[in-house]
């Protein structure tokens, strides 16, 4: 009995404290994303720029929707880096909570399972970081959906200013790709680095994989070595590279890196090291051509939290910044209002530069930048218009 | 008429040691058989092996006319031959009554399908085997207990149980390992009554494993001597207390010197 | 109180009036918004997971064996079913529940295969075959590119509704119960106690085993069915991460216990999303797991312990039987 | 031609890498399922915990260890790891696993589970991020062999091993034949061989079995911690979710090789090293789980109590 007793009180307890909400008049805005499970890193960028933002304007009084001003309410919630987890979190964001919009999830895995849930229920959702374009694209009917944006540039934009990149700049016409074919992002951006490469005239010379978990890759690695490449392209997240890199180098392996906007996170350099230096990758900003506005907030988010603010946290902060433009505009809380003005935007000045939605997309048209790590920090060194 | 089982010049190793060699039984319908010999004589082997727990290394069984060899144990505790333990095997947590009705469920002829969908057929062959349990339970006095664990009856009705359990196979052929083990002369007398009565009412054969001398010789038409696993004499009973390699044997001498 | 407990539980008419009330109350749903979505995305969860539970505790309760691949099985079931809606019936609603019986058959026949392998060997072995079962199965999806290889299966039609899932909950409940109280149920409780045993009581032990793992492995493929048109799935999602979280529920509501298995499952998922509600990040699997250390220390055989809710016994079982 | 060869030299030194560690890991789980019969499925995250050890103890110990050589320092810290790993394990067995030893076996099995899942969970709300491993020595990367690239000009096709590798691999063969002699040639050996042999009349013959089991999760979970720290240093990004993969691939490797035989766990642990870069090598790299794990099923078919391990002797 003992042990039913230790449940019921637990659940009891859940109960509690589960359902104990406020309600004084508010915009309640959702953030759904990883704050646990395989990139701890990116969740929590994305919830400090969240609540920084959310701070700084709730300190100048709220926003203003139509002729009152309200403070925003935010409401986080944590999806694993799991689908399931990232559609149920999307679900109690959006009937639950009912928030008037959600931003997140950052990682594609859980961005594609809550956009569809956020399109179903008619709610805007802006996923800051997620490059995968099956997150604003519906699959079955290949249209854009109407209620899912995103504050970032596709992997499609992403591969081709790679491929150029590597070809024009490192001057690479063999190329190695090695990626962990578990993982969402990785996979689509290495596919279309393939494509891209082969057809503006480059050479994959091999494609190798690896699984989520591993932290052996000398047996692939020594494959690569074997065909000899100029460059290898890793579309990896920011605790595998390191290791990857490491091994390369101690298997003889003198190639170039490039990567992805997957390694950017401070972390990365922490964990890297010397086997990491003078790799390049493609980023989203960089805070060495920071707009005064970038300065500020990075200034801001340095003061709060003692760290750079990478792009996660950058563009997280943008896509609060779009939404709320949208509601200032839109005058009003109802969602279908929201969604007209956030489409209708001209043009924002955001920390990641300026952007503006396709006509009819969720996919705005924005620059990306090529960063290289040199000295322990990310190094601008070239800009990528669309 | 041919018997009703045959233990054919049975070979059983087990890695180096030889538990039985060259064994020969034959066990007429409606006899009831003893089965003696000293300690190690490979007596419970010889039953592990007819009833398909162990395969002859060499040899065959023949079980009316038959062969058995070989085949998986539930099949053959299917076909007629039912089996006691020389150290009672109940299921302790389950019921008296499910004991017995996991037996006489090989009777059972519905489907799984039958049963997942719960077809009429099932419910009919359910009710039966209940019926009949309790029946079979009754017959032995243990239907009070029906409802309680097995584990939880007294030593002397888990040995009666085990037997209804093997009776509820419907079996020819009854195989009884030790079943006076640990009993007084006087449950002895009793046991002695209570196995005519089973053959009797049930018509089954019975073999059966036995050190009490008195219950086998009052019992057994034929007997079986085994000793360092050979079949050193076979016979009724007089035969065999007459028999010298027999006294030789249970003397302690080496039994198969000639 | 306890007399009235034991009122409610002995009454035959509760567990009927639940199931109906259920039904209608989930059907209603469908229409009329009794539920938040996310509530219905939580009952939904703990259906499917009930089936897991229910299905994995053939094998794992009532046989004895420890099976780690039940995630296996979901994915076979999610995406055979899924491939079914998507690829070859597109768009035709109607055929929802054919697709689920076909995720469930291939579950099945795959099951089939493991169990003949598993008299290969005994105990634990079993363990290795299923968990070396569950990679492969994972592994193969991921280079199969006809369904999306790593990336997973997009635009799966979310058909899998609160009434389905309770249906579903229903037949497996139904189907399993049976099961458990026929001749073959005995057979497999008979095997997990002394197989040498069950074997001198005539049972069929390997027609018993291989029936138990083909059941339970259909019904883990219908839970994936029914996962896979209600999330977007993708073979990571199917790892021993997964399996284990089945396990731990269903030692959590107690082995060989359908009542158990329930619990074990409305218990564990209620309190991991409701964790998760409460912001609690990683402590969420600290509270989970001490709970179930705490559990297995001082109720070695979960909440239930053997034992089973009256409403799940059949009459026939219930006479004379003592007072549970 | 040559550089193929060397190709497949610098290949089976990887495999050896690997290999090494998974066996470090496996005995873990053999020893411990000898004499209990049980998986221990924390064994996996108590593995992790060695690496954490590990990285804790150095950052402490630098300033006192600079003055010693650094291949000293690292013993030092090894010895220091294995003994804490393997005094928790050993608590872990007095706390959870003693109190079911007469309840039915799969509940101890599922605590084991439930310690595995705290142990990993708690070492997350600590270290939420991955961290880098320190450099206990330089990492010198020896090339064994040079030659011009055949079809490429100024590259090269080389044979490296790094001061690492030979570190791990050492370090784990030591262990290996250090516990096969205990096993073997001392008391303890014997009374565990004994526990494993027959659990029952064991106690009557007045070895003091509790004890013996301690002592069996003290090395086996040592040993653990050692697999942990060498993992550690060879891929220095450790995270707390490093166990459950290798953890569950380690365990196959001890049933392959045949659980409760130590000899087979090492070998199994060096197969499954070989099979999974073999597999790399042979076919596209996203086989590699597909055809490993194939292969290892298919020895178990044939193989039921794998290829040391011998079928348990079943009394009627």
């Amino acid at each position: 009995m003992k042990s039913i007793l230790i449940l019921l009180g637990s659940l009891s307890l859940a109960v509690l404290t589960g359902c104990g909400k406020s309600s004084e008049p508010s915009v309640k805005i959702g953030l759904n994303t990883e704050l646990t499970g395989e990139m701890p890193a990116v969740g929590a960028s994305s919830q400090n720029a969240a609540k920084l933002f959310v701070e700084q304007i709730n300190a100048a009084g709220g926003i203003k929707v139509g002729e009152v001003t309200l403070p925003i309410n935010l409401v986080i919630g944590d999806n694993g880096a799991k689908a399931d987890q990232a559609a149920a979190v999307a679900q109690r964001l959006i009937t639950k909570d009912e928030v008037v919009a959600m931003i997140g999830p950052d990682a594609s895995v859980c961005a594609i399972p809550a956009s569809d849930i956020a399109e179903a229920a008619k709610c805007v959702m802006i996923s800051p970081w997620s490059t995968n374009h099956d997150t604003t694209l519906d699959p079955s009917t290949g249209k854009p959906k109407e209620y899912v944006f995103r504050a970032c540039f596709t992997d499609t934009f992403q591969a081709q200013v790679l491929a150029k990149f590597a070809l024009n700049n490192i001057k690479a016409k063999t190329a190695a790709v090695f990626y962990d074919s578990s993982s969402e992002a990785p996979n689509q951006q290495a596919a279309l680095f393939k494509k891209t490469f082969e057809n503006d005239g480059g050479q994959i010379v091999s494609f190798e994989t690896y699984t989520t978990g591993d932290k052996d890759f000398s047996a692939q690695l020594t494959k690569i070595k074997s065909t000899n490449p100029e460059m290898i392209f890793l579309p990896a997240y920011y605790n595998d590279v390191p290791l990857i890199a490491q091994q390369a180098r101690s298997l003889g392996i003198t190639a170039q890196f490039v990567g992805s906007d997957a390694w950017s996170s401070p972390e990365i350099i922490k964990l890297g090291g010397a086997a990491i230096e003078g790799s390049y990758f493609c980023n989203h900003y960089s805070t060495q051509i920071a707009t005064p506005i970038a300065q500020k907030f990075m200034a801001d988010y340095k003061a709060k939290y003692g760290q750079e603010p990478d792009d996660v946290a950058a563009l997280t902060y943008d896509a609060f910044g779009l939404l709320v433009e949208a509601i200032t505009d839109g005058g009003s809380l109802d969602r279908q209002a929201i969604r007209g003005a956030l489409a209708k935007i001209p043009k924002y000045d955001g920390i990641t530069g300026t952007m503006q939605f396709q006509p009819g997309s969720g996919d705005p048209i924005k620059s990306a930048v090529i960063l290289q790590i040199k000295g322990g920090e990310f190094v601008w060194v070239a800009n990528a218009q669309p | 008429m041919s018997a009703l089982l045959e233990v054919d010049n049975v070979t059983k190793r087990f890695g180096g040691l030889c538990a039985i060699s060259n064994c020969h039984v034959r066990v007429e319908s409606g006899h009831t058989h003893g089965i003696i010999g000293p300690n190690g004589a490979g007596k419970t082997t010889l039953f592990n092996l007819i009833t398909g727990i162990y395969k002859p290394t060499e040899g065959d069984i023949r079980f009316r006319s038959e062969s058995i060899a070989g085949l998986r144990p539930g099949r053959i505790a299917i076909k007629g031959i039912g089996r006691t333990f020389q150290n009672i095997r109940l299921l302790n947590n389950q019921t008296v009554l499910d004991n017995v009705r996991i037996a006489y469920d090989s009777q059972l002829h519905y489907s799984a399908l039958d049963a997942m969908l719960r077809l009429p057929r099932f419910g009919r062959d359910e009710k039966q085997s209940i019926g009949e349990s309790l029946e079979l339970l009754k017959t032995f006095s243990l239907a009070d207990h029906a409802h309680g664990l097995a584990g939880e009856l007294p030593y002397g009705s888990q040995r009666k149980l085990e037997i209804a359990r093997a009776l509820a196979l419907k079996p020819d052929l009854l195989l009884l390992d030790e079943p006076a083990a640990g009993m007084n002369t006087g449950e002895t007398a009793d046991l002695t009554e209570f196995l005519r009565w089973v053959k009797g009412h049930f018509k089954v054969t019975l073999v059966l494993i036995e050190h009490h001398m008195h219950l086998v010789m009052n019992l057994c038409d034929r007997i079986t001597v085994l000793d360092f696993g050979k079949t050193i004499a076979e016979g009724t009973p007089e035969e065999i207390r007459a028999n010298p390699r027999v006294i030789a044997a249970y003397l302690g001498g080496t039994g198969d010197e000639d | 109180m306890s007399a009235f407990l034991s009122q409610i539980a002995r009454n035959r008419w509760i567990l009927p009036t639940l199931v109906v009330t259920g039904f209608a109350v989930s059907i209603l749903s469908h229409y009329q918004p009794i539920f938040s979505g996310y509530t219905q995305i939580i009952l939904i969860t703990i259906g499917i997971n009930i089936i897991l539970c229910v299905s994995l505790n053939l094998v794992n309760g009532y046989m004895g064996e420890f099976s780690v691949g039940h995630a296996g099985f979901m994915s076979l079931g999610a995406y055979t079913s899924a491939v079914f809606t998507t690829k070859w019936t597109p768009d035709i609603p109607m055929l929802f529940p054919v697709a689920v019986i076909f995720g469930g058959v291939m579950a099945a026949i795959i099951g089939l295969l493991l169990a003949l392998l598993s008299f290969k060997t005994r105990g634990d072995y079993l363990a290795i075959i299923t968990l070396a079962f569950l990679m492969i199965v994972k592994s193969s999806w991921e280079n199969i590119s006809y369904v999306g290889g790593p990336a997973g299966l997009l635009g799966v039609d979310k058909y899998t509704t609160l009434p389905w899932t309770f249906f579903w909950v229903v037949v497996t409940m139904f189907v399993i119960r049976n099961l458990v109280y026929s001749k073959f149920g005995r057979a497999i409780i008979a095997i997990r106690e002394d197989e040498i045993a069950a074997n001198a009581m005539g049972v069929r032990v390997r027609e018993a085993k291989i029936l138990a793992f083909v059941v339970s492995s259909f019904f883990g493929g219908v839970a994936g069915a029914l996962y896979s048109h209600l999330n977007f799935i993708n073979p990571k999602y199917f790892d021993i991460v997964k399996s284990t979280e089945i396990l731990v529920m269903v030692y959590l509501g107690g082995i060989s216990s359908l009542g158990g298995s329930i619990l074990g499952a409305v218990v564990f998922t209620f309190l991991f999303y409701q964790l998760e509600n409460m912001g609690l990040g990683y402590w969420r699997m600290v509270i989970l797991s001490s709970l179930l250390i705490l559990l297995m220390l001082f109720r070695p055989r979960g909440i239930m312990g053997m034992r089973e809710l009256t409403w799940f016994l059949p009459k026939r079982e219930l006479k004379g039987r003592r007072k549970l | 031609m040559l550089d193929h060869v060397l190709y497949l030299a610098q290949q089976s030194i990887n495999a050896l890498q690997q290999g090494s560690i998974y066996a470090l890991i496996a005995l873990g789980y053999t020893m411990v399922y000898g004499v209990l019969t049980m998986i221990n499925f924390a064994h996996g995250d108590l593995f992790m915990l060695g690496a954490f050890a590990c990285m804790l103890l150095a950052s402490v110990l630098t300033p006192v260890l600079v003055v010693f050589p650094p291949l000293l320092s690292f013993i030092v810290i090894l010895l220091l790891v294995m003994i804490i790993i393997g005094v928790l394990g050993a608590s872990i067995e007095r706390v959870a696993y003693r109190p079911l030893r007469n309840a039915p076996r799969v509940s101890a099995i599922i605590t084991a589970l439930g310690c595995g899942l705290l142990i990993q969970s708690l070492t997350l709300v600590i270290f939420p991020y991955s961290k880098s491993m320190p450099k206990l020595f330089t990492n010198t990367t020896f090339e064994l062999f040079e030659m011009p690239h055949p079809d490429a000009a100024g590259a090269s096709v080389t044979l490296t091993i790094t001061a690492l590798q030979i570190v791990i691999i050492c370090v784990s063969l030591i262990l290996m034949v250090a516990l096969d002699f205990l096993i073997r040639k001392t008391r303890y050996g014997m009374a565990m061989r004994a526990i494993s042999f027959d659990s029952r009349t064991v106690p009557l013959m007045g070895i003091p079995v509790d004890r013996i089991i301690s002592t069996t999760f003290l090395i086996g979970a040592g040993l653990g911690g050692a697999a942990g720290m060498l993992y550690g240093l060879a891929y220095p990004v450790i995270a707390p979710s490093m166990g459950i993969l290798v953890g569950w691939k380690a365990f196959i490797a001890a049933v392959v090789g045949g659980i409760g035989s130590i000899r087979g766990a090492v070998l199994g642990g060096f197969l499954l090293g070989a099979v999974e870069v073999l597999a790399v090598v042979m076919f596209d790299s996203s086989y590699r789980d597909l055809i490993s794990y194939s292969l290892l099923l298919l020895i178990l078919i044939f193989k039921p109590y794998g290829l040391l391990g011998q079928a348990p002797n079943q009394k009627v």
